[in-house]
C-alpha cells in the first residue's frame, strides 16, 4: 500500500487539526467500528458582500494515515469558501488534491467530504434554514449508513464474545 | 527522517545474519549444482542439503528424514492441513483455534468451503486455548487438531504438550504453527506430529521453512512433480535458502541462552515504560509470552497512524488495526482476546530480535509517548491523563 | 579430478549471474522488510517485488496485475492445474502430452486419482503434439489443455501458437510450462492463459518463478493464508528472490540475441562432433528445438554410468537412464518419442548456458569419443565401427 | 544418491573387465529393460592339492556406476577360490565389500552374485556334473525372474508404441 508524498506531507504536518473555539457547527461521521471517526467543526461568519463563508474550520480525527491526510486537505479545501462552493467539494475532490489514494483507503476521502456536509447541515439545521436537497439526501443517506454499521457493530462485538 | 531507522518489527521479519548470508553464498555461483544430478555439482548440493536437514531435525530431536522442506510456514501449514486432508478424506472434522495464523485459518476454511467442518476453539482473554476444550471438540471423524506453538500478534504461548498428549490419547494427529516459537522457547516435538517453521522469523532467508512429520503420518502432496523430498514436495531444491535456514536455525539455537534472556528483559523493559502512558492495555499473557513480542492498545489513537508516525519518527513496528488490513476488519486475534473494538484499532506490535539492542529499545520508549500524545491531540476521544 | 570442470547441464540448473547476485545482495541485510508491512522497510521492499513483477510482465507483454510469484516452476504448474481444478469443479477432463514435465504429469495424475479423466496426447517422434490431435481431445468438459513450451530432455519446441488458438475457439484454458523455453524462445503469450517460469533455469535463484494468470482466469490458491499475490498465492514474499528473477529475466532478454545464436552454433556443434561416434542417435528435433538443449543415445551402454564417466573427467551432463531414475524406469519422454529401451538406456542430454565456451564445448568433444569407448569396451553390447 | 569412495574406486579402475579368452563357462543375467546385463566368464582348473578353483574370472557388463562396480568386485572375490568358495558369495558379500550400495542399487549386487552363480552353474552342467539343491534353486528362481520380465518387457515396448 503506497501513500503519495502529499498524503505523508499532510499526515506529518496536519492543518487546522483540533477542536475550534466558538464553532458554529460541527459534523461527526464514522464509527469507531471501522476505525475512523472524524468530527469537522466549521465556523460561518459573512462576509464583506455579506455572503456566508466558512471563516474557521478544524477537525478531530481518529483513523489511518489516509484519515488524518484527507481531514487535513478537506479543511484546507474549505477554509474562505461560500457555503454552496463548500458543499459542492466532493470526495474525488479531497482524493485528487492528496494525488490520489490507494484503493482500499478510498472510503477516508469519502469521510471527510462527508464530515464537511454534515457540518453544513447541522449549520443550516440549526439556524432553521432551508436545507437544498442535495444535503439532504447525503444526510440521510449517512443516517443509514451508520445504522447499519451499528447493527454490524453489534454482531461483531458478539461474534468477539464481549 | 531518522538516519538510523530501528527495527522493531521482527515477527514480521528479521535481517539476515552475517553467518547465514555466508552460509549461502557458496551455493550461488559455485555449488549451484542441482541436488537431483548425479555429477559432483548435484553431489555437492545433495550433501549440503542432508547435512541442513540432520542440523534441522537435531534441533527438535527427529530423525532428519522426517524433515520435509518447503517455500516457509505458510507451504507447511496448508501441507498438514490440505495434505493430511486429502490423504484422509473420510475425515471431515479439524479443529483449531481462533487465533491461528492465517495460513492456518485460511487453509481451514478452504476446507470448510469444500465441505468440511471446522471447530473454531475460544482462547481466554490472554489468548489461551484450553487443553480440555480440545479434548471436548474431538470426534470420531476429526482429521486434525492444529494450535500454534506461540501467538504472532500477542505473543501468547499455548499449552503445547498437555494439547500433544490428548491428541495422542485420542489418535488424532496434532499440528502445531511454530512459526514464531521454533528457536525461542521449548516445543515438545515428542507431542506433535506435523510442525511448522519459516526461516525468515529466524534470522535466515525468505522463501524457505520446514513441516516437521512424524513418521508413520501420510500426507498427499500439494505440490506435485519430480518426486522430491520422498514424494512429499517436489521442485528443485532451493539449496542456498535450505542451507540458509539451518545456518539461522544452528545460530537461534546457539545464542539462545544469551538471546532469549536478553529479549525478554527488553520485553520487561518495555511493558514498563509504555505502562506509564495513560490510556494503555498490554494484550496478551505478561509471563507465559514468546520473549520477542509485546502488543499494547492506545486508546483514542489509531494504529495504522501511530505505525506512521513511528516511522517518521524511524522506528518500524506494526499494528493489528482494521485500517492496516486489507480486509479493514481488525486483528482476529485482538477481537479472539476481547479487546474492546476501540482498543483493538490503536493496537502496537513491538517485536525484537537478536540485532536488537539496549538503546533502540529506550529510543523507542522515549519517542512513544510524545507520538501518543500528538495523535490524541488530533483525535476526538479524549483520554483522562 | 579436473581442475575446472566443465558444466553441460544448464537445464537441471544454473549458476547465479554476477548481476543477478548483486541485485538480490541489498534485500538480505539491508532491505529486508516484509512487503506487507506499512513503515519504509516494508514499504521499500514492496516497491522492490512491483518493480520487478512490471518488468517481468513486460517480457511476455501482460499486465503486472497476472504475474503470480510461486517458488518456482512446480509450484506455477500444480497452481495452475490443480488451482483451475478445485475453482472449476465441474470440469473433469484435462489434456496434456505424454513429454509434460513431471511436475505437470503429476499433477494430472493426481487429479486422476481424484476422479478427473485424463488425455495423455502422444507424440511424434520428433516429440511434437500435433495441434490436430488437441482439437479432437478436447470435450465439452475439459478444464485445461497443458502442453509445454519446450522439451527439457530433448529440446523441442511445441507450437504453441497453433494450440491456443484452437484453445481459444474452444473457450478451454491453455496453460504452457515455460521452464525452459522463456528467455530462450518467443513465446506467444496472447495465446497461452497460464504459463509457468522457474529463476534458476535462467541464472536466478532457486525457489522462485512465477505464474502468467490472463485476467477473467480464475484458480482457487493452493497455498491459503495471508492474502499475497491477490489471494492466488499466500506466504511471505522471497523478496531477494524476487528480485533476483526479474534481474534474471532482464539480462536473458536483454543478452537473447547474443546468446541464443551461440547457444545454437553450440548445438550444431554437438550434434555434429557426437554423431561422428558410431552407434548414436540423436533424440528430439534437429530444427524445431530450444538452443540449448540436445540429447544422443548410444547403443550399447547406460547413461548412469556414462554420467558418472564424464564426471571423473570433469564434465557435468545428466541422462534419461533408468538407472539415474528412483523407479528404475528410462525417461517417459524417450519413451514417447520412441527410442528403443536399449537406446533409451544410453541417453545423455547436453545443456549448455550463457557461461558455456566454445573451449568447453571442444572439450567435451574430445573426451565423449574415449569415454564411449571405455564404456563399450566393458559392455557385452558390442557396436560395429 | 551417494555412492562410497570404494563403488568410485571400482568404477574407475574395474578389475578383470573384458572378455576371458579360453573361459570355462559364461554366467549371462540381467535384461536390457531394467538396464542391467551382465556377462561374468569363469575359467576353472585344478589346483595343487586337486580342487577345482576359479583360476581367472572377467566380465562385461551393461550397467550404472553400481552395477560396473559390483562386477568388478564379485570377480575379485571369486577369483582364486574354489567352486563351494565361489558358491558362498552372497549379494550381501558384495555390497559390503563395496562399503554398501544406496538402496535403490541394492538389485545391483544382486545381479554380480547371480552372475557368478549362473556361470558356475553352467559349468557344472556342461561338465555333466551333479548341480547342488542351492545353485539349482537359484538357477531357476533367475529363469522365472527373466521370463516374467520379458513379458513386462513386451508391455512395455507396446505402451511405448513400437
Ligand atoms: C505463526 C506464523 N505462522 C505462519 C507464518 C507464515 O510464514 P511465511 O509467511 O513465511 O509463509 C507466520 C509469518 O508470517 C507466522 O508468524
Ligand atoms: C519444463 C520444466 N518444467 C518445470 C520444471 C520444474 O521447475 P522447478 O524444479 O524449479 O520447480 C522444470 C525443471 O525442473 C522444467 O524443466
Amino acid at each position: 500500500m503506497m501513500y503519495t508524498e502529499k498524503v505523508i506531507e499532510h499526515f506529518r504536518n496536519p492543518r487546522n487539526m483540533g477542536k475550534l473555539e466558538g464553532y458554529s457547527a460541527v459534523g461527526k461521521v464514522g464509527n469507531i467500528v471501522c476505525g475512523d471517526v472524524m468530527w469537522l467543526y466549521i465556523k460561518v461568519e459573512e462576509d464583506a458582500e455579506g455572503r456566508e463563508v466558512i471563516s474557521d474550520i478544524s477537525w478531530e480525527t481518529f483513523g489511518c494515515t489516509a484519515a488524518i491526510a484527507t481531514s487535513s486537505m478537506v479543511s484546507e479545501l474549505a477554509k474562505g469558501k461560500t457555503l454552496p462552493e463548500a458543499i459542492a467539494i466532493t470526495n474525488q475532490d479531497v482524493a485528487s488534491e492528496l494525488g490520489g489514494l490507494p484503493p482500499v483507503k478510498m472510503h477516508c476521502s469519502a469521510l471527510a467530504a462527508d464530515a464537511l456536509n454534515e457540518a453544513i447541515y447541522e449549520y443550516l439545521k440549526g439556524h432553521g434554514r432551508e436545507i437544498p436537497p442535495v444535503l439532504k439526501r447525503r444526510h440521510e443517506r449517512l443516517e443509514a449508513e451508520m445504522k447499519k454499521l451499528e447493527e454490524r457493530y453489534r454482531a461483531f462485538l458478539e461474534e468477539a464474545g464481549s | 527522517m531518522d538516519p538510523d531507522p530501528i527495527y522493531l518489527d521482527n515477527s514480521a521479519t528479521t535481517p539476515l545474519a552475517g553467518e547465514v548470508i555466508a552460509s549461502m553464498e557458496p551455493y550461488f555461483s559455485d555449488e549451484y549444482g542441482n541436488a537431483s544430478s548425479l555429477h559432483r555439482f548435484g553431489r555437492r548440493a545433495h550433501a549440503a542439503i542432508e547435512e541442513a536437514r540432520a542440523s534441522l531435525a537435531e534441533t527438535i530431536g527427529v530423525e532428519p528424514s522426517e524433515i520435509v522442506f518447503t517455500s516457509g510456514a505458510t507451504e507447511a501449514d496448508n501441507l498438514a492441513i490440505k495434505g493430511l486432508a486429502f490423504a484422509h478424506p473420510e475425515k471431515r472434522h479439524i479443529v483449531t483455534s481462533r487465533i491461528e495464523h492465517h495460513a492456518v485459518l485460511h487453509a481451514c476454511r478452504w476446507l470448510e468451503e469444500r465441505g468440511y467442518e471446522v471447530t473454531y476453539l475460544d482462547v481466554d482473554r490472554a489468548g489461551r486455548v484450553e487443553p480440555e476444550a480440545v479434548k471436548e471438540a474431538i470426534r470420531d471423524d476429526t482429521l486434525l487438531v492444529s494450535i500454534m506453538a506461540g501467538n504472532n500478534e500477542i505473543g501468547t504461548i499455548e499449552p503445547i504438550g498437555e494439547i500433544g498428549e490428548i491428541c495422542k490419547e485420542r489418535g488424532v494427529p496434532f499440528h502445531t504453527d511454530a512459526g514464531q516459537a521454533y528457536g525461542k522457547v521449548d516445543i515438545p516435538a515428542g507431542s506433535v506430529d506435523l510442525l511448522s517453521v519459516s526461516a525468515h522469523k529466524l534470522n535466515g532467508p525468505k522463501g524457505v521453512g520446514f513441516l516437521y512429520v512424524r513418521k508413520g503420518i501420510r500426507l498427499s502432496p500439494l505440490l506435485s512433480g519430480g518426486g522430491h523430498e520422498r514424494g512429499l514436495r517436489s521442485g528443485t531444491e532451493n539449496v542456498p535458502g535450505i542451507v540458509g535456514l539451518a545456518a539461522a536455525a544452528r545460530l537461534a539455537f546457539s545464542e539462545r541462552e544469551t538471546v532469549v534472556p536478553r529479549l525478554r528483559g527488553f520485553r520487561e523493559r518495555l511493558i514498563e515504560g509504555v505502562m506509564r502512558i495513560p490510556g494503555v492495555r498490554l494484550n496478551g499473557d505478561r509471563k507465559e509470552s514468546l520473549p520477542h513480542i509485546v502488543n499494547f492498545s492506545f486508546a483514542g489513537i489509531e494504529g495504522e497512524s501511530l505505525v506512521m508516525r513511528l516511522d517518521e519518527r524511524g522506528i518500524a513496528a506494526s499494528t493489528g488495526s482494521a485500517c492496516s488490513s486489507p480486509n479493514l476488519e481488525p486483528s482476529h486475534v485482538l477481537v479472539a482476546i476481547r479487546v474492546p473494538l476501540s482498543m483493538a484499532h490503536g493496537s502496537l506490535r513491538i517485536s525484537t530480535g537478536r540485532q536488537t539492542t539496549e538503546e533502540e529499545v529506550d529510543r523507542f520508549l522515549e519517542v512513544i509517548p510524545s507520538v501518543v500524545e500528538e495523535l490524541r491531540a488530533i483525535s476526538p476521544f479524549k483520554v483522562e491523563g
